[in-house]
């Protein structure tokens, strides 16, 4: 019986952000995990001081690639409260529907990755063509595949036809008989299964009390979704969250597969209910005072506070993005793991190392 | 801001802690803001059913806090982060990185501080609770 | 087995997911956000679009008429040709081509801006 | 004779390696979008490996932090020559909008030589094919030199 000390990143073909852990192994199982972080954080939360509020929705909206609709929404609702500005309806509508493709588009990069990271490839190549989809929507309404920056103060700064919502509609209808297809593969495959099965298992009394959120808690069965806040147009929208209640990465694998299909339910009652009117509404003054705001991302609630003294800068901005209250979670999961389930583990939580360290 | 808030000193925080968790909430975040030259404001966020609760906490700046992470687990990561970006020493994290989280090992001061001022060790600690 | 034969055939039938990029180009769609574009004849060089651009990429000095933009350092967020008041800034539909050499773009206006006029020298 | 023969194979077949050196993720997903079906870039034989000692083109996206600029450097000295770097997205570029955030070193050419610069934010898939062919030029002019 040796121990080792394997250094598992930063540049690691499985992982596509660059973390670090340092495991400790003995003989092939991990007895400890300690991660280390530093390697994208770029202290964008100080940027409050030379940019005003209203330039910092372009910069949280970088905060992460992926979840950049959802950052930007959360900061723009924050700021709203403080100020008391009311949104028209239509403009909280829009915002659902582009903030649930923001999901799907997340969750299928997660499904394909993951699908990768057992060596699943032809899978993985699946999930990133029907993701393809929901990025040429992106595009097609809002002018940017990934980052779309509609997100104003106020309201949003584009708005949808009739024309695009017909498209959307076709286009999720595609998208979901090619998911149905994929659904006996990700789901029933022996491969799968036999990877993921009983891995990385988390209580649902552990998860709850490592404040851990977003898909990784909701696959222990503990129902939490910040979506039930009621924020934008939720309040309109039937919604009931998806749990499942094994708690191993088969668990998180559904809840985020079944999460997809959800999002095309939601964008469809959000579009059959999407009321005309105003996009935007002016806004003048400045904010002051200090909020706090929640959203729920694809990886989990990200919480964002804010303080502002009445001048155009802020004076403090803070956000708890989900991967961040979600690392607790691998350093309970790793120890007595074997090292090859080491980068399904690592990716059942749907890491997004930007998010963690901005 | 939704929630409540209540005002807290550095001798009883632990406390308020333990009989937060036992209530049942779920730890949120820290906030760390810089007030002037001298205070420090830290915010601890909780939450239970999205009711949220928040703890104040004003510290002078060359003060060592006591850590909640042997209550609740997952403030270690953001007490590293305070301790590296505000200067704030915690003393009792369960993993203390020593402000080299984001920091390399050279660096002394605190970035996120207007009031940049190269450490020192801390001159006072809490009184024992 | 029956579900292989179906996805072969089905694969065999489509139309294959590959967009040959290079060989054959798409068509931007209308709304794409690309690079920006200053039809430097109308600006009138108030510097709104330096003040709002939230990467701080646009520098305009309006003595000398100079209008400056670093497009590797541009976002693409659209936010300055939204709050152009002359009309001059435009975000054209396509991208902009990789580059071997990072260069800033400065325009010079013809003339001294038609709306602001510089204190007049007295003898 | 040998020389020429490996030069065309190692043009004809890039291997890239990609390292994300601090991106948003916009970036970064967008050059494993170009591995994907509908992009697709192994059609022209460009391989993804997790290996610097088997890469000819090395892709960076994202700010160089002051952290991950030794891991940026060493990536870059395991590459055998000669070899291309080409730098993806406005925060590759300058920093792009993070540029003035007290961690940000700026481009990447701060720290390794960058042969082309890819702009956007994030980099479009057909931009990053773009600037792979484009270095790849630059591959055959720095082979020619290496060669003379």
């Amino acid at each position: 019986m040796t121990r080792t000390i394997i250094p598992f990143g930063p540049q690691h073909p499985v992982l596509p952000e660059p973390i670090h852990l340092m495991l400790t192994l003995d003989d092939e199982v991990i007895t400890e995990a300690v991660p280390a972080f530093g390697f994208v954080h770029r202290g964008l939360e100080k940027l409050v001081e030379i940019r005003d509020f209203h330039q910092m929705i372009y910069v949280v909206e970088r905060i992460c690639g992926i979840c950049s609709m959802l950052h930007a929404m959360c900061y723009c609702q924050g700021i709203e409260e403080m100020m008391g500005i009311e949104t028209p309806p239509r403009a909280r509508f829009l915002r659902v529907i582009w903030s649930e493709l923001h999901r799907m588009h997340s969750h299928l990069l997660w499904l394909g990755l993951f699908a990768d990271s057992f060596g699943f490839e032809s899978l993985f190549m699946q999930f990133w063509k029907i993701r393809e989809k929901i990025l040429d929507i992106d595009e097609a309404t809002t002018g940017n595949r990934i980052i779309v920056s509609v997100n104003v103060i106020g309201g949003v700064r584009k708005d949808l036809t009739l024309e695009q919502t017909r498209g959307i509609l076709s286009e999720l209808k595609s998208v979901e008989t090619e998911l149905k297809r994929l659904e006996t593969t990700i789901l029933n495959d022996y491969t799968v299964q036999n990877r993921t099965v009983g891995k990385g298992v988390l209580t649902a009394k552990q998860a709850y009390e490592l404040g851990l959120v977003g898909p990784t808690l909701r696959a222990s069965g503990v129902m939490q979704d910040a979506r039930m806040l009621k924020y934008a147009a939720f309040d309109d929208i039937a919604f009931t969250p998806v749990v499942e209640t094994d708690g191993d990465c088969y668990a998180r694998c559904k809840v985020r597969f079944r999460e997809v299909f959800q999002s095309i339910d939601l964008i469809r009652q959000a579009i059959g209910k999407l009321p005309n009117g105003e996009i935007a509404v002016k806004v003048k003054g400045r904010p002051d005072g200090e909020v706090t705001s929640r959203v729920e991302q694809p990886r989990g609630e990200v919480f964002y506070y804010i303080r502002a003294n009445g001048t155009k800068h802020l004076e403090r901005l803070r956000v708890r993005t989900p991967t961040f209250a979600n690392v607790p979670a691998l350093l309970t999961m790793l120890p007595g793991a074997g090292l090859s389930d080491v980068p399904v583990i690592v990716l059942s939580i749907d890491p997004c190392i930007s998010c963690t360290e901005r | 801001m939704q929630g409540e808030i209540m005002d807290i000193g550095l001798d009883n925080l632990l406390g308020e802690t333990a009989r937060i968790k036992v209530e049942g909430y779920r730890f949120v975040t820290i906030s760390c803001v810089e007030i002037n030259e001298i205070r420090m404001e830290l915010l601890y966020h909780f939450d239970r059913n999205f009711q949220l609760k928040h703890l104040r906490l004003s510290i002078s700046r060359d003060c060592r806090a006591p850590s909640i992470s042997p209550v609740y687990f997952a403030a270690f990561l953001v007490e590293n982060e305070i301790q590296d970006l505000f200067g704030i020493r915690f003393h009792g994290l369960t993993v203390d990185y020593d402000r080299t989280l984001y920091l390399e090992k050279d660096v002394k001061t605190a970035p996120f501080c207007k009031f940049a001022v190269v450490e020192k060790s801390p001159v006072c600690e809490e009184k024992t609770p | 087995m029956f579900t292989m034969t179906s996805t072969i055939l089905r694969n065999l039938l489509k139309e294959p997911a590959t967009r040959r990029y290079p060989a054959s180009v798409r068509p931007s769609f209308e709304a794409a956000r690309g690079e920006i574009r200053n039809d430097i004849h109308v600006c009138t060089f108030c510097g709104v679009c330096a003040v709002k651009c939230p990467s701080q990429c646009i520098t305009v000095d309006r003595k000398a008429a100079d209008w400056s933009y670093d497009p590797s350092a541009c976002v693409q967020c659209g936010v300055c040709a939204e709050v152009c008041t002359s009309g001059s800034l435009q975000q054209a539909r396509d991208y902009r081509k990789p580059v071997r050499k990072k260069e800033l773009v400065v325009l010079k206006g013809a003339t001294t801006p038609p709306k602001h006029s510089d204190p007049p020298v007295t003898g | 004779m040998f020389e020429k023969i490996l030069t065309r194979a190692r043009m004809r077949s890039p291997w890239m390696l990609h390292f994300d050196c601090g991106s948003c993720n916009g970036c970064d997903i967008e050059v494993l979008a170009c591995l994907t079906p509908v992009y697709d870039v192994e059609r022209f034989g460009v391989v993804n490996t997790g290996n610097p000692m088997h890469a000819d083109i090395l892709l960076v996206t994202g700010t160089v932090n002051h952290r991950n600029r030794n891991v940026l450097r060493n990536l870059y000295d395991q590459m055998p020559g000669p070899k291309v770097v080409v730098a993806i997205g406005a925060c590759g570029l300058t920093g792009g909008i993070f540029r003035q955030a007290w961690n940000v070193v700026g481009g990447v050419d701060r720290v390794i030589p960058v042969d082309v610069y890819v702009p956007g934010c994030p980099a479009k898939p057909e931009a990053i094919i773009d600037g792979v062919v484009m270095g790849l030029e630059k591959f055959m002019e720095k082979q020619h030199v290496d060669i003379s």
